[in-house]
């Protein structure tokens, strides 16, 4: 198991199989697992190639080091699973990519607003990468399981099958069929925001006029957020075929519930792109223009 | 949809920008039909793909342009009111809304996108149309361009 | 959808069209380009692909090359998808693995001055047309039958007209008409021009047999209020408006004559200003009298004046841009009729049409009796003023005579323009019927098929299709029964499988698309659980909201699939460069 | 031998006598006889005919009825006789009131306007009382090499449906006559246009340059002689060929009455036909044989 | 026979007045004639380069109506054909038709040319206007439906290579002309029009000045499959006309010629072939001469103005008096009077126009005689009444449409032809009572 | 009102009227008038009107039918037509120009508005019984007689003179 720049919520996760963890625990060979077992990248590129059954990868490629760790990763472990949003669609690390890597530097370092005259550091980090580009866009994996995170019972489901030999067997629905509420097909008459009004706890909460990506979403999650009176952000990213871009079918789906007149909408979806790329602006298709520009910016 | 883009054009060759014009078959489509048997001239540089109406368009259809190198994406349909399906461009326009502020976000100029009403009879808003996106992606450059 | 996924093999039929297209494109060059695209096997050009030799070739090489997906590069296929639909099936190739490339109204004709442009463009065209033959689909050929009842919307001269031919036919007719009586514009008008015959003369007749005959079924002071169903199998509600009582009807075709209105032209020639200033239409509703009297006074007229063009031919004027056909003709044969019981009469005009059968004798007729014609500028309209005394001065220009003149007439009757009536969008709407620049509908074809319109199964008869007299509003009435008698006499019509299609194991039940179809085609299929979404064929009209909408691409437009599109832009965008050729062979 | 009854009008006698010797001279070697009126008037064409229709009637009736009481149809030779002649016939022959109206004038020398002779200009009775085969016949020394273009004159052929000359609208006597005497016949642009003749008065500038287009229009057909059939018409296209307008270091093209061209073709010596009395000496031409 | 009333109509033209009321009866499931007294059906409208007011190109839209008529499985054409009697009357029409020898089976002959190859002799195309040629054995143009070759016994040599040419035997030269009799219930007359003949109006030089042509030779020099491959040049001496002017009015709207009537259609047909002129050559310049513009139909006037405003047509208001031929340039110059100024102009040009009138077709008195169909003053089928019969002969069971009732446009030729269609399917279906 | 109507302009202008139209329909010669439709065929025709600007035929008939009775008749307008009748031929209406303008010159020759030639011509005409009495001169007398011609012209001045008082004296009446 390998983590890249992330939050490290999917290991997170993972542990919290808890008591799950004891029956499955004892069928696993543990060969790399940096905050868990105290194995170094040397161990690991030290293995023969495809030793390794399987592999998971957290996080996002943003640095050098990153990169190599994938590719060792890639390279040693016979399927290789993208384990969580970011690794599958650059996730919330993803959206650095609405500034270029200087501005980030500003805003993190140099310009930092609690810190005064501070630089980038040069010394004993790796080498930053330019933009975040998508894990698959520099190797290839077997399995994707999204999520941010993706469930425990996710995790658990997928780690049985593997273990058994199994492929993994995902239903392909979004968070609508997993979703209570009660849909009277009606049209949308005003997009409202989240701190507009109360909404009807049993009614579909697009049609109340909430965004809800929900159905631009894969439901791996079985409608956790919305079950309990959230609407859905995106966070298991689109549904199979899951390289569409879920932002792009979002705003179909919305703009199709909403006909309405395009300065009302503009008033009120000021951030179509987080709002709807949230966890999959890398691999959308505008995130991959600006990936596009960040790359021959670099030339 | 990762192919890699590729240059049509010679370096020394000028510049033509490639345009991809989603136009409806019962306004649009018939109105470059129109302008074609009006003989109005235009820029040749717009492609016209026929769908049915403006409806059948995700904006998937207008990034995935973009992110295959489109240089501009000309969308044209009937008026709001006169779709043949009744609404089909109520809802094209509500998702072009969003998705051109989304383009701006993405960092991409919103003026490499056209979205534009002509009608069967409207043979030159048609063609001033073509023209007018023609022109401004020229002006912009190509999408490569804007990351150069 | 597709049974058979056996390998594509494309054949690419490049269309001179005489010159039309060889004259700009380079089509040889195209030709030879499409030989070496992905899975065409053959690949050539031809004089005019529609004629005779043109589909012979086509069936020739689908045979001789096993073809089994046809690309033709020629017109607009707005034109000849048809025809060329037809030619392929009769080589059994599916009528959807037929694509069509426009290389004369979208290159050669609209480019005509850039043949390297254009043929570059026809090149990429036929590229991606190509690329999209490859995804094509074999899709069922489906008839319905067509029900023997026609809907006659419209009780004017036109749609009585239709009524009655229908009906006489054989076939029921359900007449529904928005005034409180039948008649239309005709039946207001005492004096017909350009006939002698009254209004009334003419249509009283023939309202009296329509309310005779048995197979028609009338629905005075309603309004059709939902139109849902396709060609064969129409489902309508009928309004009465003063009731509210809807009555439903099914039906297998319609026919729209809903007419025109006469323009009350508020802002030109001081109309509304006195009394004393009139329409043509108004004219003609006029009560019967002696002697034309004047409305202010009811004094005889003894000085009138006839303004031509007014709301009609203005360059630029949305609505107004077109000529209204009938009323130089009428305004010849009033003048002419009116004559007699005036002093002075007199017709400003800017071109006199009297272009029908007899109508250049009623202009021949007016000038003999007197009757002076004054040609204005078309850039200076005669000026026309109200004095506080209720005199009428107009002056104006004698192009011909080249002298400045001045009237003041008791009666000033103006020509207004022929426009749609008011509630034309709304009919436009409730049938899916587009409209020409002159606001009046779009036949399907202006030349070749003036009374057909593209929404399958309904026609279009009379004044609702552009400015005409009444005369040519009958024979259009009858042409347009003869197309509903000619699909109702058949029984059943081939309708299009282009519609959309849920796979049901992606369907999520978001209900994305039941809100997005304008036709309620998409129901939930309550037999699943969850349930999941559903079209219903019939009522799919294949315009692909649906499909753009499901967030889950589980709906299918066929025809018109993601895929077959999006492989389309890609041709033209991610194309290799072509490999140079090496020198002839 | 067919015999007409000769009105030469007023200004033929004086101004073109040579075309009256050769209208004599050529019609009786062709078997026409012909009888000078006497005791006539003027038809009154143009001039009284603008002042009063009534009066222009009684006087061309008059002309006719003298006719009438010689027996004999009237030949008209000038193209404005004839014309008024033809046009006052008609007037007369379907006016009753008017014809009663001329009728009690004439009475008080004891004529009467009957209707009952034709009037008949000099190309009607070559095309129909000699006939093109007689006169083909009787060409004795046909030219050759001779470019020839026809001047018809207005009045004498228009308005086609009363003069009923020849077709208004494209006129063949003249052509045919010129081709039977061995001579091409030309065609020119505005070949029946006016002469302008019948401007002089109004505006002689005007007429002039009329008369001068059309010598523009045929001297670009590179012609020898222009053939004409009315002694105004004869008159003025020669007499414009001297104007100053006219186009200088140019040689004049002569203008011949169709008898004094064909004359010479049926062998009639030129001094008969007053050839020596024309302006622009056709000599050299017509002696192409 | 005569007992059961017969289930069919007979349609005289194959113009595309005829075709479309042949194809409204037919799909109505009855039983067509339609008879054709040329080679193919296609009438005038095949002749024609574009269209007006779409500049749709007039071959391609005919062209599937064409296929469809002969394709139809209710319609029997009878082309080279005409009809020699009609006795009886609405319901049960006897007719004869004379079926002219094409020396050619029908039935065998696919097209193919290799007759026409062989044959020796050339001879002016009439389909072209005699601006092209074409062979004894032929086929009038390429969309020709029936697909047939017909010889063309004037000119034919009897030389034979045309059948030893032939590999399916199909020529018959020894054919004879056949009668055919039927029974129909109803008779569309559709037999159209013709072009005035303009000769008669030597001032415009029609006939003596190479280049002055009129409209319909204009449409086929433009045309693509015309004889100069739709290149427009002057026939005089093959270059390429700079300006060129249409008269207007010719043959129409003129009393003294018996045509006092207005012809409709020449007005659009000239903007439409002025547009088309400079669509040939852009930097040309056009000059249309007329006393109104009768742009009246719909999308007539907008096309007038695009014509005026973007192609820069030139419309002077004013009839041409006269036509002159300049000696070395073969150009011509026009009088005419600027009525708007009442100047007088000469303006050159180097090719001239003239657009035609319509006048009722050769044959239509005799035709007309011999069924005993009344005619109007004017030469054409007189219709029943304006409003109460439009499309009605004052024969009972006999309907006109198209411009054999009077000169129509397109589209009043298509209506008319579907309103007589569905007049006529009334007598059919009430067995003609 | 359109924008386009035509501005303020205190150029005095004209009341159609029909009168005079009618007045020479009346006139014989003048029952064409009507039919015109000013196509501009006879102007076009015109050699009078191709060398001279001041003479429109077409126009001037417009201006008969639109009244404007007093500019024709005190015009020499009426008496520039040569009535060649070119334009008759060609008129697709059938109007007969030269008789019509005959008609306009007859009214206006009754209100003494006669140009000087045609009265001094019509004087000696009807004075002499022909035209050319003064030209006749001992040399064409002449020539005459060297062509084999009779020399007595032999014209009767009688007649003429009696046409005159009845109807051309004084002007002329009708």
């Amino acid at each position: 198991m390998a983590q890249a720049s992330s939050c490290w919520g999917c290991f997170q996760s993972l542990i919290d199989i808890h008591m799950n963890l004891a029956t499955v625990l004892p069928a696993l060979e543990i060969k790399f697992w940096v905050c868990v077992v105290d194995y170094k990248l040397a161990d690991l590129e030290g293995y023969p190639d495809k030793s390794i059954a399987v592999g998971l990868f957290e996080g996002v490629v943003r640095t050098e080091e990153d990169l190599h760790l994938l590719k060792t990763m890639r390279a040693k472990c016979q399927t290789l699973i993208s384990f969580g949003s970011c690794s599958c669609f650059g996730g919330i690390p993803g959206l650095a990519n609405f500034s270029d890597i200087e501005e980030c530097l500003d805003v993190k370092f140099r310009e930092n607003k609690t810190v005064s005259g501070g630089e980038v550091p040069s010394e004993n980090v790796p080498a930053i990468l330019p933009v975040i580009k998508p894990n698959h866009d520099y190797v290839d994996f077997d399995i994707f399981l999204p999520g941010c995170p993706p469930t425990s019972k996710l995790i658990l489901t997928a780690v049985t099958a593997l273990l058994k030999g199994e492929p993994i067997e995902l239903e392909p629905h979004t968070v609508c069929h997993y979703c209570d509420r009660e849909k009277k097909d009606t049209p949308v008459e005003k997009i409202l925001r989240p701190f507009d009004g109360n909404a009807d706890p049993d009614r579909c909460l697009l049609e109340q006029g909430y965004i809800c990506v929900g159905s631009a979403t894969w439901g791996l999650c079985e409608g956790l957020c919305v079950n309990m009176g959230s609407t859905c952000r995106g966070c298991y990213g689109p549904p199979p075929p899951i390289m569409q871009d879920q932002g792009a079918n979002a705003m179909s789906m919305l703009g199709t519930y909403a006909p309405l007149p395009p300065e009302e909408i503009k008033e009120q979806v000021k951030d179509p792109l987080g709002l709807f790329n949230r966890f999959t602006y890398a691999t959308s298709h505008l995130g991959s223009i600006r990936i596009k520009r960040e790359e021959a910016k670099k030339k | 949809m990762t192919t890699e883009p590729t240059e049509t054009t010679n370096e020394n060759e000028e510049w033509e920008p490639r345009i991809v014009a989603y136009c409806c078959n019962w306004c649009s489509y018939a109105g470059a039909d129109l302008a074609g048997t009006s003989r109005i001239q235009y820029p040749t540089n717009a492609r016209i793909l026929r769908v049915n109406c403006t409806g059948r368009l995700s904006p998937e259809f207008i990034l995935a342009a973009l992110d295959m190198g489109a240089d501009g994406v000309l969308v044209s349909g009937c008026h709001p009111g006169d779709c043949h399906y009744t609404s089909g461009n109520l809802k094209a326009r509500a998702r072009w809304a969003m998705m051109e502020t989304a383009i701006e976000q993405a960092g991409v100029d919103p003026r490499r996108v056209r979205l534009q009403w002509a009608s069967a009879s409207e043979a030159q808003l048609f063609a001033d149309g073509v023209r007018e996106i023609t022109e401004q992606v020229k002006e912009l450059g190509p999408i490569r361009s804007e990351w150069k | 959808m597709s049974d058979t996924k056996e390998e594509p093999r494309i054949g690419v039929f490049v269309c001179h069209c005489g010159h039309n297209i060889a004259g700009v494109v380079d089509v040889v060059s195209v030709a030879e380009m499409a030989r070496d695209l992905p899975n065409v096997v053959f690949s050539t050009d031809e004089m005019f692909m529609c004629s005779d030799a043109g589909q012979v070739l086509i069936k020739e090489k689908v045979k001789e090359h096993n073809l089994n997906r046809v690309v033709v590069a020629s017109c607009s296929p707005r034109m000849h998808e048809p025809t060329f639909r037809r030619v392929v099936e009769e080589v059994d190739v599916n009528r959807y693995l037929f694509d069509q490339v426009n290389l004369r109204e979208h290159v050669s004709w609209c480019h005509t001055r850039e043949p390297v442009k254009a043929t570059e463009k026809a090149k990429d065209l036929v590229r991606m047309s190509v690329a999209r033959a490859a995804k094509l689909e074999n899709l069922p050929i489906k008839t319905v039958n067509v029900l023997p009842k026609t809907m006659v919307v419209g009780g004017g001269i036109a749609g009585l007209r239709s009524s009655l031919d229908i009906a006489e036919r054989g076939f029921d007719v359900v007449l529904v008409e928005k005034d409180t009586q039948l008649g239309g514009n005709v039946a207001k008008w005492t004096h017909l021009f350009p006939s002698d015959e009254s209004g009334a003369q003419v249509i009283g007749p023939l309202i009296a047999a329509v309310r005779k005959h048995k197979r028609i079924k009338i629905h005075l002071n309603s309004k059709v209020s939902d139109f849902d169903g396709y060609i064969g199998n129409f489902e309508v509600t009928i309004k009465n408006l003063s009731s509210e009582k809807e009555t439903k009807v099914n039906i297998g075709t319609v026919i729209v004559s809903t007419g025109f209105e006469a323009f009350k032209p508020v802002g030109y020639y001081s109309y509304t200003k006195s009394p004393n200033i009139i329409t043509l239409a108004e004219l003609q509703e006029m009560p019967p009298a002696q002697m034309l009297i004047r409305p202010s006074d009811g004094k005889p007229v003894k000085k009138m004046v006839f303004i031509g063009c007014v709301g009609s031919r203005e360059p630029g004027k949305i609505g107004h841009e077109h000529c209204s056909r009938h009323c130089c003709s009428a305004t010849a044969k009033a003048a002419a009729d009116l004559r007699d019981d005036v002093d002075e009469s007199l017709v400003l005009y800017q071109d006199i049409r009297t272009y029908g059968k007899g109508h250049e004798e009623f202009h021949r007729l007016a000038r003999q009796k007197h009757v002076i014609y004054s040609k204005f500028p078309t850039d200076a309209h005669p000026n026309v003023e109200v004095a506080a005394d209720g005199d009428i001065r107009i002056r104006w220009f004698d192009v011909l005579a080249g002298s400045e003149l001045e009237f003041h007439p008791d009666l000033v009757v103006l020509a207004s323009a022929m426009i749609p009536p008011d509630d034309m969008a709304e009919t436009a709407k409730m049938f899916s019927l587009t409209r020409s620049g002159d606001g009046f509908f779009n036949p399907e074809h202006i030349k070749l098929a003036p009374l057909t319109t593209h929404t399958a199964g309904v026609m279009i008869a009379g004044a609702a299709q552009a400015a005409k007299n009444a005369s040519e509003a009958v024979i259009d009435a009858s042409g347009a029964a003869a197309k509903a008698v000619g699909l109702m006499a058949q029984g059943e019509v081939e309708i299009e499988s282009t519609v959309s299609h849920v796979i049901s194991d992606l369907c999520s039940s978001c209900h994305t698309c039941v809100t997005a179809c304008p036709y309620g085609a998409i129901i939930m299929d309550e037999e699943q659980t969850p349930p999941v979404a559903f079209v219903q064929e019939a009522k799919c009209k294949g315009c692909g909201t649906c499909a753009a909408a499901c967030p889950s691409s589980a709906i299918v437009m066929y025809h018109s699939t993601d895929e077959q599109i999006l492989t389309m832009v890609e041709a033209y965008l991610c194309t290799t460069p072509e490999p140079e050729g090496g020198g002839s062979a | 031998m067919k015999e007409f009854a000769l009105y030469t009008g007023c200004t033929t006698p004086v101004r073109l006598p040579a075309y009256e010797a050769s209208v004599k001279i050529v019609l009786e070697k062709l078997g026409i006889r012909l009888t000078l009126m006497k005791d006539a008037n003027c038809c009154g064409a143009q001039y009284v005919e603008s002042l009063s229709h009534t009066a222009f009637c009684a006087m061309s009736g008059r002309v006719i009825a003298l006719a009438e009481s010689m027996n004999l149809d009237v030949l008209a030779i000038c193209g404005a006789c004839s014309g008024s002649l033809k046009t006052v016939k008609h007037d007369l022959d379907n006016n009753p009131k008017l014809c009663a109206e001329v009728n009690e004038l004439l009475a008080e020398e004891g004529l009467k306007y009957t209707g009952t002779s034709e009037v008949k200009h000099l190309l009607q009775i070559f095309r129909e009382d000699i006939g093109y085969e007689a006169i083909k016949s009787a060409i004795v020394k046909p030219y050759s090499g001779l470019r020839l273009a026809a001047h018809y004159g207005c009045h004498v052929t228009r308005p086609p449906e009363i003069v009923k000359v020849d077709d208004a609208e494209n006129p063949t006597i003249i052509d045919r006559i010129i081709e039977l005497a061995g001579a091409t016949a030309v065609d020119y642009t505005g070949k029946t246009r006016c002469c302008g003749g019948p401007m002089l008065a109004m505006d002689a500038d005007v007429a002039t340059r009329i008369g001068l287009d059309k010598i523009k229009n045929i001297r670009e057909e590179d012609v020898d002689g222009i053939i004409t059939a009315c002694e105004f018409c004869d008159i003025q296209l020669t007499q414009v060929q001297f104007d100053d307008l006219a186009e200088q270091g140019v040689s004049k093209i002569p203008v011949i009455p169709l008898p004094q061209f064909l004359g010479p073709a049926l062998g009639i010596n030129f001094d008969k036909l007053g050839i020596y009395l024309n302006k622009i000496d056709p000599k050299t031409i017509l002696q192409k044989v | 026979m005569s007992e059961n009333k017969p289930n069919s109509a007979l349609v005289i033209g194959g113009g595309v007045a005829g075709i479309t009321a042949a194809l409204d009866i037919a799909s109505q499931g009855f039983k067509v004639y339609l008879v054709e007294r040329n080679p193919s059906i296609g009438g005038v409208m095949a002749q024609i380069d574009k269209t007006f007011p779409t500049l749709d190109c007039s071959a391609c839209i005919l062209t599937p109506k064409l296929s469809e008529v002969s394709r139809h499985k209710n319609i029997e054409i009878l082309t080279y054909s005409e009809v020699g009697s009609v006795t009886g009357s609405a319901g049960d029409f006897h007719v004869r038709v004379k079926r002219k020898a094409r020396y050619v089976n029908e039935d065998v002959c696919t097209g193919c040319g290799d007759c026409a190859e062989e044959c020796p002799v050339e001879v002016a195309n009439e389909f072209d206007l005699n601006i092209g040629f074409r062979k004894a054995i032929y086929v009038p143009f390429p969309q020709a439906t029936p697909n047939v070759y017909t010889v063309d016994k004037e000119n034919c040599i009897d030389c034979g290579r045309c059948v030893k040419a032939c590999q399916r035997n199909a020529i018959d030269l020894d054919m004879k002309d056949t009668t055919l009799e039927f029974h129909v219930g109803a008779i569309i007359i559709a037999t159209g029009f013709q072009l005035y003949d303009i000769t008669d109006y030597p001032r415009l030089g029609y006939g003596h000045y190479a280049n002055v042509i009129h409209a319909m030779e204009f449409e086929r020099l433009i045309n693509a499959a015309g004889p100069t491959h739709g290149h427009l040049i002057r026939l005089g001496d093959g270059k390429t006309p700079k300006s060129i002017g249409f008269i207007q009015c010719v043959g129409a709207r003129d009393v003294q010629k018996g045509v006092p009537y207005c012809s409709r259609v020449c007005c659009m047909y000239s903007i439409k072939n002025a547009v088309m002129a400079l669509e040939h050559n852009t930097d040309g310049e056009v000059w249309v001469y007329y006393a109104d513009i009768r742009a009246f139909g719909k999308g007539f006037e907008e096309f007038y103005e695009m014509a005026k405003k973007r192609f820069g047509v030139k419309f002077i208001r004013g009839r041409v008096a006269e036509v002159m031929e300049g000696k070395k340039t073969g150009n011509l110059v026009i009088r005419v009077e600027d009525t708007e100024t009442a100047e007088v102009r000469l303006i050159e040009h180097d090719l001239i126009v003239i657009s035609p009138g319509v006048v009722p077709p050769i044959g239509m008195d005799t035709m007309a005689k011999k069924m005993g169909i009344e005619q109007s003053d004017d030469g054409y089928i007189q219709a029943e009444h304006t409003f109460f019969g439009p499309t009605e002969t004052k024969t009972p069971g006999v309907f006109v449409c198209g411009c054999a009732e009077g000169p129509k446009d397109i589209p009043d030729s298509v209506s008319a032809g579907s309103a007589a269609a569905m007049k006529a399917t009334i007598v059919l279906s009430q067995g003609g009572t | 009102m359109t924008k386009n109507e035509v501005k303020e302009k205190p150029a005095v202008s004209h009341t159609p009227s029909s009168d005079f139209a009618k007045e020479v329909e009346q006139e014989y010669g003048g029952e064409g008038i009507m039919k015109c439709i000013q196509c501009g065929m006879c102007t076009a025709s015109c050699m009078v009107a191709s060398m001279t600007d001041r003479y429109r035929p077409r126009q001037l008939i417009q201006k008969i039918l639109l009244g404007k009775r007093e500019e024709v008749l005190t015009s020499d307008l009426p008496w520039l037509c040569m009535t060649c009748r070119l334009c008759e031929e060609r008129c697709q209406e059938d109007v007969n120009l030269s008789e019509i303008f005959h008609a306009v010159r007859e009214i206006a020759a009754r209100e003494g508005h006669i140009p000087k030639v045609f009265q001094s011509t019509v004087d000696q005409v009807l004075e002499d019984g022909w035209l050319l009495k003064d030209a006749y001169s001992d040399f064409i007398e002449e020539d005459r007689e060297d062509l084999g011609l009779d020399t007595d012209l032999n014209w009767n001045d009688e007649f003429v003179k009696k046409v005159k008082k009845r109807y051309l004296s004084g002007g002329n009446k009708k």
